[in-house]
């Protein structure tokens, strides 16, 4: 039998979600169903005097009415879970629904639940909200500098933590540079934008004292924990079931208050209740991304060499600490500055920075994009200045593929790689030199074409327990899984981990099939329940092939092992003289005496005839705990033609090489790739949220934040390379975000490349045709 | 005040009591069980309520139930026949033309529209007809090349 | 995003409509400018008037040299008519460039034009094409040239009682050319700036020249500069400086997607190169 | 969002003459689009319901009007913080009066209002054109009809 790993097959989730027939949250319905709406802050930073609902508990439909003051007592304050040592993490309280003070425009004020959602809806409108405003603050580094409005009293000077790294001499090294380039660089704050608006529908029973939640989750075991401490109800008592999660990219890890808050209206009024949020919402309310301020030096000598590396970098926070937001420009990004090269000396100094704008967490790629990028950015800037080919400079700094495990100067280990093999395929395939001698035909013609490169690597497959315990993330990083065969010969894998688009449905079904040798259609992968499925954490961080794959696959060899213990006993042979050959267990020697997977799933579950002290049944339960992270890395490169006049940017050519070892699905690899170069170019070129100096969101509704649309983005040419990891039994890395880690640089790079032969240097993302324009009037002495 | 319409839904005739500023897209969700009808902004820039009255493709969220009446609706539950797929289906399954699944009802039915319509689009016609649904997922490569290979298969 | 409460009456015919029409009532066609307003409860009528099924006020007619284009014609029925496509073939390309394929099929281009967004893309053209609008109200019509029909953001020459029902286009001249260039905001599809622009050809040289921006300010507005065309044979540099001079002292809106000097900018180049393909239209034999 | 006008109308009237009509609230609300209802808490204190809007556009704020430094015939400031569900408006205007001899004034106006909530989040493209128009219109018209001869 042909083996499934490795095999394009088509998607086993697909058929329901073409045919309309999936469930979302906001899709369950429930007898007696109650809607819930909040009312939200339009201030940014206010003290809140008064909120007067007397009008909105009178209104027609309306059922309850709940403020600040009415939930502060029955339900405890948001936690953060990512308690980052040794950086003196300050974590205000974050109330559920605004007690004194509001902090951000969309913090919650108060939560109506009626008959109808046009009920509820009205209600807010009767709500009367008494603010005293004050000053607000949206940028990260104007909120760390002295004099700055203060969020929280428990934070002077809103900064929330000082989270250094440091590896080697810098010092000495930046003194005894040859070359010193230097940059300050803004990550614009991104909304993650999954399609589906994030959801709670919240069912309490009395009599069991069972809360059931279906939440728009990606960690519904994370969901569960985090909704026990916020409504004190005890763990075993609450199931969170995220049904079909339409995308997630990070904004749907965090706990958030209404979360609690519908579950705590459901627990006190006996009905289910519901809640949506808008778009509008969303973009109020559910996790931004990035929002950085850097400042970057890097030095080297005058013939490529990188030597050291430096960062002073703001993190805006927004106006909480969301649930993994300290841990994100820290561990997953500030250890990652030594990206594939062989940097030896590495300082960075992050500050965290609360700021009055929704809470900054986990998007698509989380740190490394922001490290990548300003390594990659830097790595240009030096080029530049030293007159050296950049994929050259790059070539010189890259960790030899014979070096690995290999421990860079942040103190972190990378499993595996091959950098040059990546650099070398994307080389090939775009045909490098022919480009840059177009390039150089072009710019005589006083046409601009431009190349970007990234060569890239980082951190994923999150990750081993003990790290995570020792960096400070509030929970292991292991993954489970329950693989059960039913007496038909059916097997079902109960998963911690919960996709949402990325199709481990199938991924790890081809697994299972695999090591039972039996048809994948007859293997269903089941996620998302927390009663059905064994504790897991979670789907994010590239970690769920690496981590929950592997827990999978060590589930299926328990089972096999049992099997063959019960095969040898039907077949009268001793283990050691049993062979797995096309789904059956033979006699070595005699094949044709043999057991099929299906005659043994069918014994071990009747058990009439067991070996002596081997129990009935066959399932394995697996706890995977990897011993390293993953490292996937590729090289990335654009080439793009800038019309100097408008500014406008037009992509030519996308070259995506990576490397995430071996395929399980490349049908599924090659989709993650295009969404998430597709998302980073988002991010590239035209994203951006933007606050005005008072707080307000001015790009609220996506008539004013620009999420890619198929006719602005390009055709993403995919091809990989293949190095596995020694880490976990699959030999996998992960493949989630990439596409966006690298192509952000690659594509930022290209168009500087473009342009400098006007002498543009460096253009903050995202690189609208404004912001383009702007820069090459200015580079050419004008005013822009 | 409530008032009650009628209108086909997928082929069949139903009433149902709505106030006139009930949107379309909840109507169908809430009121008749039809939730593969997706709400995706409040803008009509995302396209996941994406339907077809009388065989053209618009936003349900940008319509109120009581514009519908007397009309015929179809949604991605009423596309193909029973127990069957649409071409369009079975080309963004066969060529991965979704991961998370929320915009691909209203993408499947926009696409439906563009190929009634023009059989044969080229690439850069179908990127154009799809302005209006956004896909944060796939980066739109394969749902193109799913609409090219439905075309196709025409 | 539920609207508010209103009372929702489907006109039969259009006199039913315009005796409807009172205080704040609002009349809906494909109701794609309403419903977002609505939804967001930045608009909050009484009522809403449903004219989007009268048959009185769709389709295109002939009429003269020109057309008559009923207020409630979708912009798909617009990309569907041949004749449309024949003698404006403006309307067509600008057509396309409205909202997307769902936005077309629903929207109306009266109910467009009524809203008269300032970035919106048909505007310009009724002003370049010099139409005419009738307005009716349950006790009259009167005629009202595009020209003096939009005052301001989203503010038009209808009075609250008026229903815009038809779209009159005068005969083109022969040996004419049009064009429309324009820079879209990424996220919206509205302009950031757009140029229209038509210009007509006797004995190779200029005898009309009509430019128009949208985009830029609070209303769209024809640029009495392109008049320096007629009688020149249109030279790349006096179009070039009748690009800059048509938006020069133009107090241009800015915002989070393109502050006023680019968008100035873009005014330029967008009249430039509808000015170019206009007059290269125009130049074509046959 | 912040939104900063000014204008400076010149008025066929004396300074005192306009000083008065400045004071005069009814004459103010009669003059200004949209307002609703104005009731006086005192003669610095007024509470004001006004349409704001323009266009399909409208909401209704509930506005809490303020005078402040006030230095008759010359000058004083208006602040108005109002509230409409979603959204918040406060608009602090400055005004000074001067002598256009013989027998007119100029009136120098600034007006700077910071918009919140919906209104700023969603409507940030349809609203700068059109407060600014709003704002403008409402200054030349009240300069237009204290310069009338018979609201003297």
């Amino acid at each position: 039998m042909a083996t499934l790993f490795g095999s394009g097959i088509k998607r086993r989730e697909d058929p329901r979600l073409i045919t309309g027939k999936a469930t979302y949250t906001d899709d369950v319905k429930l007898p007696g169903l109650l809607y819930a709406a909040m009312l939200r802050s339009t201030y940014a930073h206010a003290k809140l005097n008064q909120v007067d609902v007397a009008k909105a508990r009178k209104a027609a439909g309306v059922v309850a009415v709940y403020t600040g003051a009415d939930v502060k007592d029955k339900l405890n304050t948001v936690p953060c879970a990512w308690n980052v040592p040794n950086c003196d993490l300050k974590v205000p309280p974050h109330p559920v629904l605004a007690v004194d003070k509001v902090r951000y425009v969309g913090d919650g004020i108060a939560m109506v639940v009626a008959e109808s959602r046009a009920a509820a809806r009205d209600a807010l409108d009767l709500i009367d909200v008494d603010y005293d405003a004050l000053d607000a603050v949206v940028d990260p580094e104007k909120a760390a500098a002295k004099g700055a409005p203060e969020l929280h009293k428990e934070v002077p000077g809103n900064i929330a933590f000082t989270w250094k790294v440091a590896g080697g001499d810098t010092g000495k090294a930046f003194a005894e540079a040859a070359v010193r380039v230097e940059q300050r660089i803004v990550h614009n704050r991104l909304l993650p934008t999954a399609m589906e608006p994030r959801a709670t529908c919240a069912s309490y029973n009395a009599g069991t004292g069972q809360l059931t939640c279906w939440i728009t989750s990606q960690n519904p075991h994370i969901h569960r924990f985090l909704l026990s401490v916020m409504t004190k109800l005890p763990e075993h008592r609450i199931r969170v079931i995220a049904p079909e999660v339409g995308g997630g990219f990070g904004s749907k890890i965090p706990g958030y208050p209404d979360e609690a808050l519908v579950s705590f209206a459901s627990m006190e009024l006996g009905r289910p209740v519901k809640w949506t949020e808008d778009r509008s919402e969303n973009y109020k309310v559910t996790i931004h991304g990035r929002d950085h301020v850097e400042y970057v030096e890097l030095c080297g000598t005058k013939d490529g060499t990188i030597t050291g590396l430096r960062t002073r970098v703001y993190a805006g926070l927004g106006g909480y600490a969301s649930t993994a937001a300290p841990g994100i420009p820290t561990i997953l990004h500030g250890l990652m500055y030594s990206g594939p090269y062989t940097i030896p000396n590495i300082e960075g100094t992050i500050y965290g920075v609360y700021t009055t704008t929704t809470p900054v967490d986990a998007y698509r790629g989380a740190g490394r994009p922001e490290a990548t990028f300003l390594l990659e950015r830097m790595i240009d800037l030096y080029a530049r200045q030293i007159g050296m080919d950049p994929v050259d400079v790059r070539r010189k700094n890259l960790i030899p593929k014979d070096k690995f495990p290999y421990t860079v100067a942040t103190g972190i280990t990378y499993d595996s790689g091959n950098y040059q093999g990546a650099l070398d395929k994307a080389l090939q395939l775009i045909d490098y030199k022919k480009v840059r001698a177009e390039q150089a035909k072009a710019r005589k013609e006083k046409r601009y074409l431009g190349i970007g490169v990234t060569t890239y690597c980082e951190i994923c497959g999150l990750g081993p327990s003990q790290v995570a315990g020792a960096v400070g993330f509030g929970g292991g990083l292991y993954d489970s899984a329950i693989v059960r065969v039913y007496p038909t010969g059916v097997v079902r894998a109960y998963i911690g981990g919960k996709p949402h688009g990325q199709g481990e449905e199938t991924t790890f079904a081809q697994i299972v099939a695999d090591e039972f040798g039996i048809p994948v259609e007859n293997v269903e992968v089941v996620a998302g329940d927390t009663e059905a499925t064994p504790q897991g954490w979670g789907t994010y961080g590239s970690r769920t092939t690496a981590v929950c794959g592997s827990a999978v696959k060590v589930a299926a060899q328990r089972v096999k092992e049992k099997a063959k213990k019960i095969a040898a006993h039907l077949l009268e042979a001793s283990e050691a003289d049993l062979e797995w050959k096309e789904g059956k267990f033979v006699v070595k020697g005699s094949p044709d005496k043999g057991k099929s997977f299906g005659d043994l799933a069918l014994m071990a579950n009747v058990a009439w005839n067991m070996p002596p002290g081997v129990e009935p049944g066959l399932e394995a339960t697996a706890f995977f705990d990897p011993s390293n992270f993953v490292y996937p890395f590729g090289t990335h490169i654009c080439t793009v033609e800038v019309d100097v006049e408008t500014g406008e940017v037009k992509i030519l050519r996308y070259v995506a090489v990576d490397d995430c070892g071996p395929q399980i699905n490349p049908m599924i690899v090659e989709g993650q790739v295009h969404g998430g170069v597709i998302q980073g170019l988002g991010e590239a070129l035209q994203e951006m949220a933007v606050y005005d100096e008072d707080g307000q969101l001015l790009t609220g509704t996506m008539m004013d934040y620009a999420v890619p649309k198929a006719s602005q983005m390009p055709k993403v040419e995919t091809a990989h390379t293949v190095t596995p990891s020694p880490v976990n039994p699959l030999g996998v890395k992960g493949v989630g975000e990439t596409g966006t880690i690298a192509s952000v640089p690659t594509l930022v790079n290209a168009v500087c490349d473009a342009l400098a032969p006007l002498g543009v240097t460096h253009i903050d993302k995202p690189l609208t045709p404004a912001r383009v324009w702007a820069a090459i009037q200015q580079a050419k002495g004008g005013t822009p | 005040m409530k008032r009650t319409i009628t209108l086909t839904v997928n082929g069949a005739p139903r009433s149902v009591e709505v106030e006139p500023r009930a949107l379309l897209a909840l109507v169908l969700r809430d009121q008749l069980d039809l939730t593969g009808t997706h709400i995706g902004c409040d803008t009509s820039q995302c396209g996941a309520c994406t339907v077809h009255i009388d065989g053209r493709a618009v936003k349900s969220c940008t319509m109120l139930a009581v514009q519908a009446e007397g009309h015929a609706v179809t949604t991605i539950e009423g596309l193909a026949a029973k127990d069957r797929l649409h071409p369009l289906q079975q080309a963004f399954w066969d060529k991965h033309g979704l991961q998370c699944g929320f915009c691909t009802p209203g993408m499947i039915m926009t696409a439906a529209d563009l190929l009634a319509h023009n059989p044969k689009p080229s690439e850069a016609e179908i990127r154009h007809a799809l302005e209006g649904n956004l896909c944060r997922c796939t980066g739109y490569q394969n749902i193109v090349a799913a609409v090219q290979l439905a075309a196709g298969a025409r | 995003m539920i609207p508010t409460s209103f009372e929702y009456v489907r006109a039969k015919n259009l006199s039913d409509a315009l005796k409807a029409m009172g205080k704040n009532t609002k009349v809906i066609a494909g109701g794609h400018s309403l419903l977002p307003l609505l939804r967001f409860r930045l608009a909050q009528p009484d009522m809403l008037i449903d004219i989007g099924q009268l048959r009185e006020l769709k389709g295109i007619k002939r009429s003269g040299g020109g057309l008559k284009i009923g207020a409630a014609t979708t912009y798909r029925e617009l990309l569907e008519s041949k004749e449309l496509k024949a003698l404006y073939p403006l309307i067509a390309e600008v057509t396309e460039h409205i909202g997307d394929l769902q936005v077309r099929n629903a929207g109306t281009i009266g109910g467009g034009l009524a809203h008269a967004d300032p970035a919106a893309d048909m505007p310009p053209v009724m002003l370049v094409l010099d139409a005419t609008f009738v307005l009716q109200s349950k006790t009259g019509k009167r005629s009202v040239p595009a020209r003096k029909f939009f005052k301001g953001p989203f503010t038009t020459a209808l009075k609250p009682n008026e229903l815009l029902t038809e779209i009159q286009l005068p005969a083109l001249p022969k040996g004419v050319g049009t064009a429309y260039a324009s820079f879209e905001q990424a996220a919206s599809g509205y302009a950031l700036a757009g140029a229209v622009a038509l210009i007509a050809i006797a004995k190779g040289l200029i005898t009309r020249a009509d430019l128009a921006f949208t985009g830029l300010g609070d209303a769209p507005f024809l640029a009495p500069a392109a008049a320096k065309l007629v009688a020149t044979t249109g030279d790349a540099s006096l179009i070039d400086q009748v690009a800059q001079a048509a938006v020069a002292g133009v107090e241009a809106n800015d915002d989070v997607h393109a502050p006023a000097a680019y968008r100035l900018h873009l005014g330029r180049v967008a009249a430039r190169r509808a000015l170019t393909q206009a007059l290269a239209q125009a130049q074509r034999p046959g | 969002m912040r939104l900063d006008f000014a204008g400076a109308p010149e008025i066929a009237a004396p300074p005192d003459v306009v000083w008065k009509r400045l004071l005069d609230h009814e004459f103010v609300a009669s003059v200004a689009p949209g307002v609703e209802s104005v009731q006086a808490v005192d003669d610095r204190h007024f509470k004001v319901v006004s349409g704001f809007g323009v266009g399909t556009v409208k909401l209704t704020f509930q506005l809490d009007v303020e005078l402040s430094d006030v230095q008759p015939p010359r000058s004083l400031k208006m602040s108005a913080r109002g509230k409409a569900p979603g959204s918040g408006v406060d608009v602090r205007t400055t005004l000074e009066i001067e002598p256009v001899p013989p027998n007119r004034s100029r009136l120098k106006w600034q007006a700077s209002s910071e918009v919140r909530g919906t209104v700023a989040s969603v409507g940030a493209r349809l609203l700068k054109g059109t407060a600014k128009k709003l704002t403008e219109t409402f200054w030349d018209k009240f300069a237009a009809r204290v310069g009338e001869k018979d609201t003297t």
